[in-house]
Order: C-alpha cells, then structure tokens, then sequence
C-alpha cells in the first residue's frame, strides 16, 4: 500500500509506459497517417515524462533541458510530417498508408 | 678586352644581325632590304681590313696571337675532374685576320653581285637574309679558338649552305641537292665530331690552345693510334666539307643554288672551312695521319680533273675544278706545305669567285642557259666578263704571272720534297698526281674559254626538247618563264656584277702577293704564314727519335728565307723549349726556325724542289693548253670521234667515276632496305611477340573460361539457386508498408526482451 | 607552394565539375587559367631555386632540409599492423635540380597542352577534368620524394591517359589504349614488389623507422645489412634494379619494350600526343635518375655497358624506323623512341657530362618534340591525313608553317643553335669520355646522320617541290592572281593562326634561347648531377 | 511524500492521461482521437506540474495543445472531409500488434519494478525551476539552443516547401 500511495519514479514510469505502448500501437496498427502521427506523439510525451520523472529524482536539469529540446523537436517533426501526410495526400489521394506501397518494387 | 677582339666580335655578329632583319622585315623594306645586307657587309668588311691592315702590314709579328673566351656551360665541380666549364672564345692570329678579310670582301662583292643577278625574284629578300647568315657562320669558323665552337659554326655553314642550294626548294633537283649536300656534310661532321670527342676525352677541354698544351706535355692517356685516329677523324670534317673524296659528290650538285651563292660558298670560303681547319689543327695531326689527308688530296685532285673535262655544264666543270683545286689544298696540308696550301686556298678563293661569277654573267646573259655546248663567240658580246674570266682561268690552269701560278707551285714543290723526304716510292705518287690534274686543268679551261667565248654561237644548235638534260642544273628565276632563249641579245652585265669581276681578277694577279712571278715564297703571305711547330713530336717519342737522329743535318741546311727571326709558335712550352735548342745551335740565324724536324726537312726539301716543280709543272700545263688548241682550236683531233674511241673511259668520266650510282645502290637503298626491314622488325617481330603474349594471355583467359563456367560458376550457380529460393520465400516479407516493418522491427525487440530475461532468470 | 603546383589542375578539375557541360568554352578557360598559375608557380620555383644545394641524397643529419628545396613533409599513413611492425607512408615532396627542371617542362607543356586541347569538341568537360588530374599526376610524380607517394601519382596517371587516348582517340584508339595501359601496368606491378621490398630493408636514420623516403633509401648506409635489398643480399638487389629498370624502360620507351608508343601517338589527339612525348616518356628516365640508379650504385655501375648498348639501339633503330615511315606522326613517334635514346646513352656514361646531357635532352626532347607534334597536328586538322606522300611543296603556299616547321625539325636533327644540339653534344662528350661507353658512343654518332635524312627528307616530301598529283589538297587562283591552297573541308586560316602560333611562339623562343645560353636550365642542374655521380661512383661505393 | 489530496489528484491525472492515450488509440474515428489526444496531453502537462516542471508543463500546454493538435486537426480536416461519410481508419496488424502492446507494457513494468538501482537519490528538483532554466539555457545549452532554433527555421521552410500547392500548368 505504501508503494501505492508515495508518488515515485515507478509512478511515472509506469504512465510513460503505457503511453509508449499506446504510441507504439498506434503506429502498428492504425493505416491513418494523422493517427500515426498521434501514435508518434504519444511516444514522445511518453519519453518526456520518463525524462521528467530521472531529472526530478536525480536533483539534475539535465532531464528537464532535454524535455524542453524534445518539445521543440516534436513540433518541428509533426510541421514536416504533417507536411509529408499532405504531400501523400495530394499523391496517393488517401492518407492511408497501408496505399504507400511503392517501395516494394 | 683587346679591342681587336671587340672588332672581330663586331665583325662576326654584323652578319647575324644582317639575317635577323631581313628574314623578319625584308617585305616590309625598301628594295626587300638588299641594301641593308649590303651596307652591313660593307662595313663588316672595312672593320676587317682594318683588323688585317693592324695585324699584317702594320706590325706582323709571327707570334701574333690575342684571344678572349668566356663560361658558356660551367658544369660545376665535376667529380673526378674538378671545376669544369666549357668557354666560347675568339682568337685573332695572323691566319685568321687574313681569313677575315678575305671572307668579308668575297661576301662583299657576292652581296653587290646579287643585288643584279638576283633582281626581280620573289624570295629576293630572303636570299640576302640566308647570305647574311652563311657569312655570320663562316666567321665565326675562322674566329672559333676551341673545336666547340668550330664544330656549331661548322653545323651552322652546314644549314647556310643547305638553305642557299635549296634557294629554288620548287625544283626538285634543288630539294634533292640540299639534302645530299647536308647529309654528306653530316656524315663528315661526325667524324670530326669523333675526333673533338676523343681529345675532350683526355683533356676535359676543347680549347686549342689547352689541347696542343697538353699534347705537347705528352699527357695524351691513349695509344698514338688514337692521336692518329683523331687527326683523321677531324680531318673527315674536312672531307665533308671541302668536298674531298669519297664525299665530294654533293658540290657538283650544290650547282643548283643561285650561281652568287656558289661563288660565295662552293667555291670561295665554305669549302676553304675545310682546308681552314685542317690547319688549325694541323700541328697535333700525326705522321700518318698527314699521310692518308696527302693520299686523299692528291686522288681527289685526279679524280675530279678527270670528271671536269668531259662536262658540258659551265658551273658543273667549275664546280669540279673546285673539288681539284681543293684536294690540292688537301694535298699541300698533307705533304707538310702548310704555307702553300693556305696560300693557294686564298689565291683560289679569288679567281674561283671569279670565275663563277663570271658564269653567272655569262648564264645571266644567255638566259639561263648553262650547257658550254650551245655557247661559243661570247668574247664580242661581253668583253668584260671574257677578260676577267680568262685571266681567273689563266690563274687557275696555273700560268706564270697568276696569283695560281705562285700557290700552286708551291704545294707542288712540297709534295716533292715530301716524296723525297718520305723516301721515294709510293709517295711519289703524290707529286706525279698533282702534275698530272694540273695538266687536265689546263686542258679542260682551255677548253671551257674556247667554247664559251670562241668561234660562233651555238644557240641554234641546241635541241628544242630539252627534257632529256632535266639532270641539268638550271637556276630558275620568277621571270624564267618569259625569257625566251634565242631571241634575245646577249648583252653584257650590269655594273653592279661587273665590279666584282674586275676587283676579284685583280687580285689573281702575281703581284698582288709576291714580288718574284715565279717564287711564292718570296710574297708575304708565305713569310707570314709560316709551317707552326708540330706538337705531337713529344707526345710520340719514338716517331720523334727516329726523326730526331738526322734533324741537325737538315736543320742546318734550312735556307733562310725570311727577315724575321722568332719562334713559328712558341706557344707550347716544349716547342719553345725545341726552339731555344736549335737557336743555341746558332746555323739557323734569321731564318725559320722548325723545332719539328721532320717539318723542317720537308720545308727544305721542298725550297730544293722549287724549280723542278716550276718546270715540270710549266711543262704539264703547256701541254694541257696545247692539247686544248689541238682539239678545241686547230680541230686536229675531233673530240667526238675520240669519245667514242674510248667510250667506256668517257661515259666513266661524264658520269663522274659513277660515285652517286655507286652510293645509291650502296649506301641509300642500303639504308633504305635496313630502315624498311627495321620497320617490319618493328611493326612484325617486336611488336607481334607483344601481340602473340597478348594473344597467350587470351587463350589462357579462354581455358580459365571454360573451367569457370562449368566447375566454378557451377557451384556459384548452386549457391545462387538457394539464395534465389530463400529470397523468393522471404520477399513475401517485404510488402512495401512501413508499419509491416515496425511490426517487425518490434516483434525482434520484444524477442530480446524475452532472450535477456530467460538469461537473467536462469 | 609545391602543393599547390600539384593540386591546383585538380582544383581546377573540381571546378569544372561544377561547370555546366554545355559551358565549354569556360571550361577551357578555368584549365587555361590553371595552366598558366601553374606556369607562374613554375616560375617562381624557378626563381626561388637555390642551385647550390646538391639534392638527391640526404642533408646534414639524414633531413631533407638543406639538400632539398621547397620540402613538404607531414606523416599520410600511419598503420600499425600487428607482426609487420607499421606502415608509414609520408606526404612527402621537394624539389632538386634534377626535379626543378622537370617541373618547369611539366607546368610548360601542361599549358601548351591546353592550349591544343582547344579544338576538342567531343565531350570537352570530361576531358579537361581527365587532363587536369593527368597534369596534376604529373606533376605529382616530379615532386614526390617518397616512394609510396611517388607510386600513387604513377598510377593515378594512367588512368586519364586511358581513357584521353581510348576515348578522344583516332581510329583504332581502344587497341592503342589498351595495348598503352597492360604495357605501363605490367612495369608498375613490378614496381610495386620492388617497392615493397625496399620499405622493409630501408631505415630511416632520423626515426628509426622503416621508410618510404627516397631520400633515406638513397643513402647506402640505411639499409639494413642482411634484409631483402640490403647490401648482402647482392643477387637480390640485382634482380630488383633490373626489375625496376625494366618497369621504367618500358616508359622511355625502351627497344624492345617500345612498341605502344608508335600506337599511342597515332591515335593520340593531338595535345595528347605532346603530353606524352612531352612529359611521360621523361618520367621513365627520370625514375631511373631518381629511384633506380642511386638506390642500387653498384649494380648501376655494373650495368653501365648494357644501358648504354640499349641507348644505341634506341638512337640507331628509332631512327632507322623512323626513316621508313609513311605517316608524319609515326614518324615523329619514332623519332621520340630515338631521341629517348641519347637520354638512355647519356645516363649509361656515369659522368658529369653525360648526365647532364641527358637531363638536359630530357628537358629539350620535351619542349621540342611537343612542338613537332602540334606542327604534325596542325597539317592533320587541315588536310585529315597524316601521310608524308600526300603533301609537296608546301612552302610555298604555307610559309609560317614552312619555316616553323624547319626550326623544329633542325631544332630535332640537332642543329647548333637550338637546345637539342648541346644536349645531344653533352650526351656524346659523357659518353665517350667514359672508358665503359666509348665505343657505344662512336657507333651512335650514326644517329646524327640517320636522324638527320629522316627529318630532311619528309621535309623535302612535304614542303619543297611542287603540289604531288595525288596529294591532299587543291590549288585554286585566289582573287589576286596567285596560286592558292585550298583543303577540302578547312574553314579556318590556312597558314598558321594565332592559337597555333601561341602555342609554338613560345616554344620556338625557348629552344633558340637555350641553344644560344643554356645555362638557365644546365645551373639548375650541374649540383645535382655532380652530387649524383659521386654517389654512383666506384669510389664512394667502395667506401661504403 | 504521503499527502492523500496529492496522491488522489495525481492517480486522477494519470488516469486521464492513460485513459484519454487509450482512446486515441482505440477509436476509429479520427476527429475522437485528435480530441482525446488534447485531453492526453493536458494530462501529461499535469504530471510535468507534479514533476516540479511547471515550465515545461506550460510548454506543453503551448506547444503540445496550441500548436502540434491544431495542425493535427487541420491535417485531418484537410485529408478528410468533414462531410465524408467515413472519418474512420481502418487497422491491420490488430493480433500482433495487441500481443505486442501487452508484451512491451508487461515486459517494461516487469522490468522496472525488479529494477532498484535506480531508486531517487537524496536530492530531489524542488520548488520553481524557470529562473534554472533560463541560466542553464544561456550558459551550458548555448550550442543545442542555437542548433534548435536553426532546426526550427529549416523545418519551417522545408515544411512549407513540402506542403505548398504547386501551380497549375507547370
């Protein structure tokens, strides 16, 4: 019950867990790119509170600098991937890319 | 610097300089620039005279001798030689300022000559350029001081002269003759060029003065045979050069040039290089050496005396008088008549310029027409030229009176005392040759004066179809073509081409160089070119002992001849050393002293031989001139009929001993042959063993093939089968969709996981 | 600065690679513009060059400095392998009197070339780019004092000469390339071993090291004394000499290993051609200079009597060869071959003199035969023939060209007064002062005469004379009343035009200059080859 | 840390945020996920507070919410049209991928509650962290702060080149 009620790293780390899982599911799954891009989304909040979570119980910055960084990366990745789904779209006329198959010839 | 030297570097480069403007602007010059080959000349001339009136009449000193050189190629400090340099430089002595004069004033009165025999062709400035040239190199043989420097100077004489014969490169004949003429010289040059390199190769030095020094301190390395060998090897230059046989065939050729130039250069000076440099170098020239250059003078002499008097062509009977008159020069060099060959290469030199450009006038007059058979009665129409003309012949026949007379005479005189002192016997062949070719001399221009200037003209006479005589030497001009040959008149020449004519005849005249008519000896150019010491004397000590033994006898009996008393050349320190030795002996007192005995007893030999020489030789040329009335004149022999008598005798002289069918079937189709087997060596043999490896490889390659296709590409063949199999099974994989991948991707991580706990548990 | 005179052709390649193809005539002008700094780069080597200091072994203390000029040093590779000890290869150049000059005749007929290469129309960016890495290679092979480097650059060369003669090539190009390319590998691979085995028998006194230097290997005293090539192991180290000497030979070239050159040349194009004989042949003898002879002294001295026996037979039969050929360019190439031979015949004498004359001819045979190739290029561009019967009596008609003709070919047969003479004069004065060569020497004055009718005589088909009834031109009444030349399908000048003169202006000037004064080149040299016969001498070896 | 207000707040957020990730996941209509995706990431800001990083929550809020979720909606709403009939995704791989959700998620938690080494140290980040932010932004983080924003700028202009509508006629 202790370990239920004392908030620590495990807490945290079971949360991103799950995100990741979520994410990673996503992204198996799901033929629609924009839920892909949520799946990818998923992974990265999930990667930023596990960072979160080391910097806090660690005393450093160092996880709460990279989660700042992380921020601005996703979003630099979800533009350009957005701007890809787009492209698929103005293609394929489908953002399912379960269609993006080209690659195997 | 002496400032002679500063003048004869002036005189040398005027030429030089004469070329470079006209062979770059003479189509921009006035006059396409003759007069500036003219004035350069005209001046290069009046330094020269200055230089020979300095030298010679002002204060002649026989020992006279001023020389400047610098570092041309400083090689550094050679190992095993040390500091090394080879030096370019000038020398003044009593030849060469003699030489200078005579050259510029011969080029001179060419230059003035062609500025009337030239007029109106198209390459007209070119031709004054290529003179300018010839004469640069040819000065520059006569003021070289090292074998270098004459050996570039030598080459250089060589191209003028491969220019100026080729000047009409439209005719074929002309192209042929400027390429035998260049390669007979070639083949000449090197030989001399193996002689400089055989005394380079002992003394690390091309200077004259260097070598005699060391060839008189006996510090020659090698064997006498390769003294002997050097000397002839240089003299093979001379051979080249000066026409001497076996390599005389290219001057009769040489005909084709413009007929100035071969005045200029196959008559008066080119051709003397030779007979200049032999004596230059003649007192390192050994004994038997002297013997072959005798031999070949004298057969050279003969053999072309014999060729002269069956040709009909007026340049070609001059031309081979040359190449006689030459091996005389030879000839006198080779018996030890230093001062006689010399002088006869400056007496020649006049009256041979004379007489070609006296047959110049005379082609000039009849139109282009050079066969003496469709001549005769010239002596009305151009009196000037009939009188210069005869008097060069008479100096060249060698009669009394002529400068020929006096030189002549003298070699002939000392080839005598040269058969006496040798001992008789075969060396008497010597004289007897030179006799015998002064006879023929006289009687072939005795022959050629008759028919050019005597009885009527023969123009008429000539067949229209002259192609026939295409072999013929024609000097062609831009305006040939309109110049129709019998309509004209024959006119004299104009003044320009007369002046020379006059100035060159008088000075083949007796008294220009010796008081006495009948001694040479007596004029000053005999007592001022006196036999130098020779200095291979102690680098050849037995020679010189055997010689030695009977010296004091003939030294004693030396006649004097001469006021001055000095030393001949006291330049190397053994021949002074001689010639304190035999002052002390106190017999020889204002004469020449000869430390070279054997030079000496030739010298007196030939001083004894004097009068024979005159008479016998008077003799032999009397009867060549009778002969020449006989058949030519009085018509008491019909010379047609007497050729057929002895037809073989004559077609063996008109074809001229037959030497270039001989060298043609010999040594051009020879070459020729090697070189095109050679090719087929190259191209078949060596180059077919690259091809048959090539070829081996090949097949091997196709060995290796057929191995590979059936062994080794059999099991890769296997191996990819399986690949093939596995991969068609596993490209079922690849859909194309990247979430079949991170599926995939995923499933091996997850695997890992798995993997790593199992280890961790267990 | 000698890296920069390497490289800067490469430099200029990569720009061109950035140049569009259909740019061309910027293409030409960036090669120009390298050409020509390299030209000034040249001259200012030239002018930085201390000809006082010796060369070709080691300095004071085992270092190139003070021996060797504009020196570049810095460690390339550096590998460790396990049992094999390490690999240490330099960077590794600088010049001495023998290089200097070489260097000075690559940057010239480098330029030259460009200049010739003007008229190629096929492909021309690919061209330059294969031109400028041959300049660069080049030039490389001059100035590289370690082996390895050295070897590098050999190689590099081959290839653009590959594929400039098998792709701009005449007629049968592929053949001649391949046939060019086998022949120069086969002598490399040799190299190689020799090379190899060198490494592991030199030390370098300075590091302690095995070596690559040619300047450590020059030095008998740093091999190590029982090793592969060291001084024990004589029949070895005769067996690399020859080895190595075959693989340089075959680049002179050589008889018997001469028969690509006559194929290269003809189907060549023309700058192709002048690099060729203008440039590689040199690095032949220039291997021998610097690699093969100093590295093995006394098998050097031992064969000193058959290098000069091959020198003969290169002067005697090149020129035989040539005297029976029908095309001007294989004649030319022929020539080449027999010219290469006074080169030969000149290092076989071992002394001062010869050597000198056989650098010397090197540098000349350069200049001059470029300059006989681009006259031959200059008639094939107007008429599309090559063979000597198809022409006469062109002087009159062309008589630039005529009379540039006849001071290239005198400048050839040896005319005083133009280079080639002094060099041949000093190869024969060696020679003959050598008591091993002499008698070769006085059987290859023949060469004198042989050369000489070759070139006169093609000179008197071509030039004297009158138009031949079948020969590869017309005679047309120009508008002025003369006769006239016309060529088939010639649009251009037909006597020479300025690019054609600017070409050979200057290489007409350079041959009189240095037959009038040749010091300029010969101070350059003299330390150096002095230095190098002493190291050849018997004396020293005996010391040793 | 045992106050019972803070446990409570904190398992609510957690399971909002794990929920509402559940949903995105799950549902088949897109324009649902985008929506609960906001919920997600409102969440997971909520757990940054609760990790003393209220800066960084607000970022999120920001970045996550204010911008990724909005070009999110607009990619949806661009590729699929509000009034087609079928907003809704289709899925493959639904076995592996389910065996594969529960596999990583078992085996992570597995992993983590066997794993002591890393257990929070002595010091933990407490109070306000902006004022640490800032200085370390300035000083130890230069170079990776300059290199964001020039990533920034490139992504920007590459996505707008990407995205852009190429004219007609060419």
């Amino acid at each position: 019950m202790e370990q239920l009620t004392t908030i620590g790293l495990n807490h945290y780390l079971t949360i991103s867990a799950f995100l990741l899982g979520f994410g990673l599911f996503a992204v198996m799954t799901r033929k629609n790119a924009i839920v892909i891009l949520m799946g990818v989304e998923l992974i990265l909040n999930a990667a930023n509170i596990n960072f979160l979570a080391f910097s806090k119980y660690n005393g450093g910055m160092e996880g709460v600098m990279f989660a700042l960084f992380i921020i601005v990366i996703a979003a630099a990745e979800a533009a350009i991937a957005l701007a890809i789904v787009i492209n698929i779209f103005k293609i394929f006329k489908s953002v399912d890319v379960s269609t993006v198959d080209t690659m195997k010839e | 610097m002496h400032s002679l030297i500063q003048l004869s570097i002036v005189v040398l480069l005027l030429p030089l300089l004469s070329f470079v403007i006209l062979i770059f602007f003479n189509r921009r010059l006035p006059r396409r620039g003759d007069f500036i080959g003219l004035g350069i000349l005209g001046t290069a001339f009046g330094i020269s005279a200055y230089i020979f009136w300095s030298v010679i009449v002002q204060a002649y000193d026989p020992a006279f001798r001023i020389a400047w050189d610098f570092t041309w190629i400083d090689l550094g400090n050679v190992p095993g030689v040390g500091p090394l340099q080879i030096k370019m430089g000038v020398v003044i002595d009593n030849l060469t300022a003699i030489m200078l004069a005579m050259v510029t004033l011969i080029s001179l009165l060419v230059h003035l000559y062609s500025t009337g025999y030239m007029a109106g062709d198209k390459n007209y400035g070119r031709y004054f350029a290529f003179l300018g040239i010839f004469t640069f190199s040819m000065l520059g043989i006569v003021l070289s001081d090292n074998l270098f420097s004459i050996y570039i100077f030598w080459e250089l004489v060589g191209l003028s002269s491969y220019l100026l014969i080729g000047f009409f490169f439209e005719k074929d004949s002309a192209a042929d003759a400027q390429k035998k003429a260049f390669l007979a010289n070639r083949v000449g040059d090197i030989g001399m060029w193996l002689g400089i390199l055989i005394l380079y190769s002992q003394f690390h030095t091309f200077s004259f003065e260097q070598i005699y020094a060391n060839l008189a301190a006996g510090n020659f390395g090698l064997s006498n045979a390769w003294l002997t060998a050097a000397g002839i090897l240089l003299f093979m230059g001379c051979v080249g050069k000066s026409a001497q046989f076996p390599l005389h065939v290219w001057l009769p050729d040489a005909m084709e040039g413009p007929t100035p130039v071969s005045a200029l250069i196959h008559a008066a000076t080119m051709v003397a290089a030779g007979v200049y440099f032999v004596a230059r170098i003649f007192i390192m020239l050994t004994p038997d050496a002297l013997h072959v250059i005798a031999f070949i003078g004298a057969c050279t002499a003969f053999m072309a005396a014999t060729i002269a008097i069956t040709q009909n062509d007026i340049k070609r009977v001059l031309a081979y008088s040359t190449v006689s008159q030459l091996g005389y020069m030879v000839l006198g060099l080779g018996v030890g008549a230093y001062s006689a060959a010399l002088f006869h290469l400056v007496t020649h030199a006049f009256f041979k310029a004379c007489l070609f450009l006296g047959s110049g006038a005379i082609i000039h007059a009849m139109h282009h027409e050079q066969d003496m058979r469709w001549m005769g009665g010239l002596r009305k129409h151009m009196p000037w030229t009939f009188a210069t003309f005869t008097l060069a012949t008479l100096a060249l026949a060698g009669l009394p009176l002529t400068s020929g007379f006096l030189s002549k005479d003298a070699i002939l005189a000392g080839a005598i005392g040269f058969a006496k002192v040798e001992g008789g016997g075969i060396y008497y062949l010597i004289p007897v040759l030179g006799f015998f070719s002064a006879m023929l001399t006289a009687f072939y221009m005795g022959r050629q004066i008759w028919l050019v200037f005597f009885g009527d003209s023969r123009t008429h006479l000539k067949p229209a179809d002259t192609s026939h005589q295409a072999h013929h030497a024609h000097d062609t001009h831009a305006t040939h073509a309109d110049a129709h040959h019998s309509t004209h008149a024959v006119h004299e020449v104009s003044w320009n081409m007369r002046a020379p004519l006059v100035i060159l005849a008088a000075l083949s005249i007796y008294a220009v160089y010796s008081p006495d008519p009948l001694d040479g000896a007596k004029g000053w150019f005999m007592k001022m070119i006196p036999t130098p010491a020779t200095v291979v004397g102690a680098a050849n000590p037995q020679k010189g002992a055997l010689l030695t033994s009977n010296a004091p006898l003939h030294l004693a009996s030396v006649v004097p001849s001469s006021e001055t008393a000095a030393p001949a050349l006291a330049a190397t320190p053994v021949a002074a050393e001689h010639a304190v030795a035999t002052a002390e002996h106190g017999e020889a007192k204002g004469g020449h002293i000869y430390s070279d005995p054997r030079q000496a007893e030739i010298v007196h030999a030939g001083h004894a031989a004097h009068f024979t020489a005159i008479y016998i030789s008077s003799i032999m040329v009397a009867l060549g001139i009778i002969m020449a009335f006989v058949v030519y004149v009085f018509k008491i022999i019909d010379p047609e009929k007497t050729a057929r008598l002895i037809r073989p005798l004559y077609l063996f002289s008109l074809n001229k001993w037959y030497w270039d069918e001989i060298y043609d079937a010999t040594v051009i189709k020879g070459s020729m042959a090697l070189a095109k087997m050679l090719s087929w060596f190259d191209a078949k043999v060596v180059d077919g063993m690259v091809n048959g490896v090539a070829l081996l490889v090949k097949k091997f390659a196709f060995l290796n093939d057929s191995f590979d296709k059936h062994v080794v590409d059999g099991m890769v063949n296997f191996t990819a089968f399986t690949v093939n199999t596995t991969g068609a099974v596993l490209r079922k994989l690849q859909t194309g969709k990247v979430q079949t991948y991170v599926v995939m991707l995923l499933l091996a991580v997850f695997g890992y996981f798995i993997f790593y706990f199992t280890r961790l548990i267990y | 600065m000698l890296s920069l005179i390497v490289f800067l052709p490469i430099i200029a390649g990569l720009v061109i690679l950035a140049v569009p193809s259909s740019q061309k005539q910027i293409i030409r002008i960036v090669s120009l513009l390298a050409a020509l700094a390299q030209g000034v780069l040249a001259v200012l080597i030239w002018k930085g060059y201390n000809p006082a200091l010796p060369g070709i072994t080691a300095g004071p203390g085992g270092s190139p400095l003070g021996s060797f000029q504009f020196v570049e040093k810095v460690p390339w590779i550096s590998l460790h392998l396990g049992g094999f000890g390490s690999l240490n290869i330099e960077y590794f150049l600088g010049v001495d009197g023998i290089s200097v000059t070489m260097v000075i005749l690559t940057a010239l007929v480098s330029a030259i070339g460009v200049l010739s290469s003007w008229t190629i129309q096929k492909q021309v960016k690919g061209y330059f780019i294969l031109y400028n890495l041959l300049a660069s290679a080049m030039m490389g092979c001059f100035v590289a004092l370690d082996f390895f480097l050295f070897y590098v650059f050999w190689e590099i060369m081959l290839l653009p000469m590959y594929f400039l003669i098998g792709i701009w090539g005449g007629p049968n190009r592929e053949y001649a390339a391949i046939k060019f390319f086998l022949y120069t590998l086969f002598g490399s691979v040799f190299m190689l071993l020799v090379m190899i085995a060198l490494y592991f028998s030199v030390l370098d006194p300075v590091t302690g090291n095995h070596t690559f230097s040619l300047v450590a290997m020059a030095t008998q005293s740093n091999y190590i004394k029982d090793a592969i090539l060291g001084p024990d192991n004589v029949m070895w180290r005769y067996v690399a000499f020859i080895v190595l000497f075959i693989g340089f030979a075959i680049k002179v070239p050589m008889f018997p290993f001469h028969t690509w050159l006559p194929d290269a040349h003809v189907e060549a194009p023309t700058p192709i051609s002048v690099i060729l004989a203008g440039v590689l042949l040199k690095l032949g003898t220039y291997g021998m200079i610097r690699i093969n002879f100093p590295l093995f002294p006394e098998v050097f001295h031992a064969s000193m009597y058959v290098i000069g026996i091959f020198g003969a037979i290169n002067i005697i039969y090149g020129a035989l060869c040539a005297l029976a050929q029908q095309d001007l360019k294989k004649m030319v190439a022929y020539s080449s071959i027999s010219h290469m031979g006074y080169v030969l015949l000149g290092l076989s004498a071992g002394n001062s003199e010869g050597m000198v004359g056989a650098l010397y001819q090197m540098f000349n045979h350069g200049t001059i035969t470029a300059m006989l190739f681009l006259l031959v290029g200059v008639i094939y561009d107007r008429a599309h023939t090559r063979q000597i019967d198809k022409f006469g009596g062109l002087a009159s008609y062309m008589p630039v060209y005529a009379a540039v003709v006849t001071v290239a070919w005198f400048a050839s047969l040896g005319l005083p007064g133009l280079s080639g003479f002094i060099s041949e004069a000093l190869v024969f004065v060696g020679a003959f002062s050598s008591p091993t060569t002499r008698y070769i020497a006085m059987v290859s004055v023949l060469g004198i005469v042989f050369g000489a009718a070759y070139l006169l005589w093609s000179l008197q088909r071509m030039f004297l004379g009158t138009r031949k009834a079948d020969a590869a031109y017309d005679l047309q009444i120009g508008t002025d009343g003369h006769e006239h030349i016309h060529f088939h399908d010639w649009k251009g000048k037909i006597d020479l035009d300025g690019r054609e003169l600017a070409m050979l202006v200057p290489l007409l000037l350079i041959t009189l200059f240095l037959g009038i004064y040749p010091m300029p080149v010969l101070g350059m040299l003299t330390s150096s080859i002095n230095k190098l016969v002493q190291v050849l001498s018997p004396v020293v070896m005996s010391q040793m | 840390m045992s106050n019972p207000t803070y446990t409570v707040i904190f398992y609510l957020f957690a399971a909002i945020t794990v929920c509402s990730a559940a949903f995105v996941v799950f549902t088949r209509n897109v324009i649902y996920s985008a929506f609960s995706l906001l919920f997600t990431f409102f969440g997971v800001a909520a757990l940054y507070v609760f990790l003393s990083a209220d800066f960084i929550a607000v970022t999120q809020v920001v970045v996550y919410v204010g911008g990724i979720l909005v070009l999110l909606l607009f990619g949806v709403m661009f590729t699929n049209s509000i009034m087609n009939a079928k907003p809704k995704s289709d899925v493959l791989h639904v076995v592996p991928g389910t065996v594969l959700l529960i596999g990583i998620i078992g085996a992570m938690l597995y992993t983590f509650y066997t794993t002591h080494g890393w257990m929070p140290s002595e010091t933990t980040l407490q109070g306000s962290i902006v004022e640490r932010i800032g200085f370390e932004t300035m000083s130890r983080y230069v170079l990776p702060f300059e290199m964001v924003s020039i990533l920034l700028l490139a992504a920007l202009i590459g996505a707008a080149f990407l995205a852009r509508f190429d004219k007609p006629g060419k």
